[in-house]
């Protein structure tokens, strides 16, 4: 099977601020990005549940994004700007991914 | 009916049971939960619910003079709520400035929810009330707002993020304010008789959602309650209790000089007693969001919302009572 | 109505239509499904409504002196119903302790659901019942729990996890506990003049919004049939189906004692001859992780459900008949 | 009533207002939105209430001679209809062979939604309708996924994966066909009486319900109008109204051949002018993967379905008042 | 604590070929995957969402296969095969896995 | 940018157990942790699926857990015997942080 080495980033992000990180992927051109919901969680603000929530305000939803090694820099730069006082941790790892022409 | 009654038909109502036991089954840790997607679509419900009532109303009364002083004063109360609010709050508590504007903007904007239940009680005391106050509802959603992050601009200039426009812009078209002016404007379009089919579910059911959203608002207040109890210094509790008179003193004067109904009356001091829990968390963690959120969600749901329905209503429709004519 | 006409009107009544149609679906491997969130929203408003209805009775009624006898009683069946499952397991089936004492647990314990066709079924046939069945219902949830926790204990001691007291508390302030005793109770303090209002949510849409639980159930249950066949042998789907007839000949013996009227005494045998669903298998798997979960859920939901739907709730109309005044 | 009476009702009833408002909001970017499991479960409502109707009518009217010659003419339109489309696409659009059979699909197939507003429509006029129509609204889904896979085949055969056998399979037990059949059956068998009980679910909170969907559909169409605008080409939108418009005659000179009621007449052109949403979307990701989703979808959803709901009924009524005895 | 190294399989997928994927992973024996929804997403053809969808055609979800490396060619090869002509990317990372004997 | 190297923890656990899990993490001070919901699975226990379901006896979560590698061992320790009888698994990979004093 023919793989390519790219990043894989994750960003567990506070649900209202999901459309500030998008729109700068969407600046910076990144190939594609998909985002995952989530239940519950703890941290140092405390733990949140979104079970019967209707406000948004307190939880928090994940961001996947797979892109070449290249453009991480410039990307985790504009991200961790936007999240100077956000509620959000960032998680960057390695991958090998199949159809490379895609990223 | 006089005071104590009032008050009792209201604690023994079934809305005020049904979030009384979602308060005690969270405080209790049980594990009785809401899907969220059923909240969600229970508070859009009830915002088109209130909106097409209104529409109708307004439909049938024709559009009356006060309708425009009642907007603009629910506007001006909105807007400057926040700063008295925050007065308060820097007095009497030892919040920093931008946690204390968060606060603010909530106490300036409405909760619907609160709204839906002071119609409950208006339906129970068999009173009706103006149509357009729905419109004023949703008036006084966003200029809080605004006020409040204003107030942390000047106080701390390092901490508000975005642009006012932008802000006003995310604001204005939240969905809750959308459902609401929208729907408003079906009911006042389609008129009695076109809303008539759809009457069995945005009028017979309404009592009865209404009922299994408070058992949901009851569940979040308590686990709410239960989580941040360390952000509940005394000072605030009393800020989350007092501050609701202070602004229902002040919208009863204003009800008196704009000659609303009892039950209109009663409507609009809700609306300024009340606190968001909706536009206004959502807004804060947009534009400041070093404010931490659990202070502004515990005391706007877990304070100031129950208090709003076990004693607010029955006392706001007394003041209401007295200045109506 | 005689028996047979009894038994046809139940096949034909559209509760279990549509749950036939939600079996035939998932057996035919349709894409047909139910959102989670929408399910549980459904079970939460059947334990409303199921609750309310009974307090509103309760609260017509009185306290009947029957009331303590019948929860005792309740109480009682649950804790003993596990022993006797577990011995007739152990005899005809090769499960091991651990499973037959966490299947035992769930024939036990009750099933909302089945109560609520219960419900429906004594609508059709005209008849009322004694408004605390709903709290017999409710405690007759988690003793059986208990019970097969203790036989698992004795049977298998490495098998069993957490305390008992620990499990207690859980079980107990499990949602559906939480929602059907606290809607009970707001029942009877509201009363028939304060459910009044929310009556159209609770009452009129009862039956048709069980008709859309089942169709879901049915899928659930199809579902759970053809991923766990290899689970039912002969001796289980026996048990399946012998278990609740046992059950239900002992609780009218207890009926006729406790001189239930005719409603009464088919709700009170329907209890006894459901089998859990909901709360007993979370305990399961929490109590006993050892036993296999699609054991006692593809049992209770695919083989005791269906069968008591369909043939068991006329049965024990007819039962109930035979020892009530 | 004249035509542009029929035509201003139709665009003032709630139904097409809320649509509207759906619209407005997603197009001015407004955060509203309903979850996925509401809108979900919203359409499994819609079918089994739809159903229900059906079968109730037909249990009450028998079954009439003309149901098995509109069952077939209608399946004959569902795979007639694609060919037709198909020629029309490739003649006037850009659109490749595999994407045109995509799109024809759509166009044969019908949507529900669209039958249910058809429904709402016929209410408002007082007219009732043929309850087998039903049956034949669950007959065109199919026929018209097959015929577009037969095309794609001739014209492109790399793109067109699996058998057609299982394609046939797949979108015959579709969860929106197998909803539709079967609670046609319940009612069928269950009857006016048997249906009575749930009547209030399934009856009188059929149009509210429906307004609470177009809701959603409109703020669906809405997100997908402006975010698929590239795909919409003028060919395109022309194809998206005049297609309806083409079937909708069509479908009026074989409604004239049937002698249907003004009622039957009228949803016959509407299941023939409306284009699928649910079951043919989701085929043809699976039988042709190469066809772009978004050309098909915010065709289907965004121009033709806004068209139908706004002049597309009250014309079809027209239609079918100009052919009815 | 007892770690054995494995190879984890990350599949986005649209959702109605999903069924296809899991038959695929069904067929070759892996010992065992988990579904995770998804929210929203972008890439090549656009951005999605799933609020107030009642299509799933338009969606997506990601498939989570852990499984030993000795079979991970086997399963790649068949899944990508699958994939031609579908909306999908796949990523593949080493994780460490306890309780080994699972997988 | 600035990176920290940590461990990532995923534990795909059945949902009436995640309590259990949540506590540990808690006992153990873990900064913080996630949950995400689960669709669908399959493993030597057969396939699951969420669908219609109301009870939460057959279903699965997945717990994300990014920490220090130092106490990387003493969790797992913990969690998996917590784990001994229950359905679950549990893989461990290497991950980036930014913001690293969040951990
Ligand atoms: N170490 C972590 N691992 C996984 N999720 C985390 C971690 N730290 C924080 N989170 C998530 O991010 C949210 C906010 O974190 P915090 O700002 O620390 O309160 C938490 O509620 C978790 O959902
Ligand atoms: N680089 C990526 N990282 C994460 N998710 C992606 C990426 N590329 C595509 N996706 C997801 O896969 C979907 C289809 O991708 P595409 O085929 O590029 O439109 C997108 O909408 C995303 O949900
Ligand atoms: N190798 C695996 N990769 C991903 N998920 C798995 C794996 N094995 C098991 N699971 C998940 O864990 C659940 C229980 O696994 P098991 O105990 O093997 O039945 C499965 O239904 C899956 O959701
Ligand atoms: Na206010
Ligand atoms: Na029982
Ligand atoms: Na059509």
């Amino acid at each position: 099977m023919d793989m390519h080495a790219k990043k894989k980033i994750e960003i567990i992000i506070e649900a209202p601020a999901l459309n500030g990180v998008l729109a700068i992927l969407d600046r910076l051109q990144a190939t594609g990005y998909t985002v995952l919901p989530a239940l519950a969680g703890s941290g140092r603000h405390g733990p949140w549940d979104e079970a019967g929530q209707v406000t948004s305000a307190g939880r928090m939803v994940a961001v996947l994004c797979i892109l070449d090694a290249t453009r991480l820099d410039a990307t985790l730069e504009a991200v961790s700007a936007y999240l100077a006082n956000r509620i959000a941790i960032v998680a960057v790892s390695d991958v090998q991914v199949i159809r490379g022409a895609h990223f | 009916m006089g005071a104590l009654d009032l008050a009792v038909g209201n604690l023994l109502s079934p809305v005020v049971l049904f979030f009384a036991l979602g308060v005690g089954a969270a405080l209790a840790r049980s594990d009785l939960s809401f899907p969220e997607a059923v909240a969600k679509a229970l508070a859009i419900y009830l915002m088109m619910a209130i909106g097409l009532k209104g529409g109708v109303e307004v439909s049938r009364q024709g559009l009356q003079p006060q309708l425009i002083w009642t907007v603009l004063a629910g506007a001006a109360l909105s807007f400057l709520i926040p700063a008295l609010a925050y007065g308060v709050l820097r007095l009497i508590s030892r919040l920093g400035a931008v946690d204390a504007a968060a606060v603010a903007a909530h106490y300036g904007s409405i909760s619907a929810v609160t709204f839906a239940a002071a119609l409950d009680a208006l339906s129970r005391a068999g009173l009706g009330s103006e149509g357009y106050m729905v419109a004023v509802a949703a008036v006084m959603e966003t200029p809080a707002i605004m006020a409040a992050l204003l107030i942390a601009r000047r106080a701390a200039p390092e901490a508000a993020t975005g642009s006012v426009g932008h802000l006003l812009r995310e604001a204005g078209l939240n969905g809750s304010v959308v459902v609401l002016v929208g729907s408003f404007v079906v009911g006042w379009i389609a008129g009695p008789a076109g809303v008539k089919p759809i009457a069995p579910l945005f009028v017979d059911l309404f009592r009865g959602l209404l009922c299994l959203f408070l058992l949901d608002m009851g569940l979040v207040a308590g686990r709410g309650l239960s989580r941040a109890r360390r952000f509940l210094t005394a000072p605030l509790i009393l800020f989350g209790i007092g501050m609701p008179l202070i602004s229902a003193a002040i919208a009863t004067a204003i009800a008196l000089g704009l000659g609303l109904s009892t039950g209109g009356a009663m409507l609009f001091i809700t609306l300024a007693a009340s606190a968001s829990y909706i536009a206004a968390p959502a807004a804060m963690r947009i534009a400041l969001p070093q404010a931490e959120p659990a202070i502004y969600l515990t005391l706007s749901l877990g304070v100031t919302f129950p208090f709003n329905l076990a004693i607010g209503l029955p006392l706001y429709l007394l003041l209401a009572r007295s200045v109506s004519p």
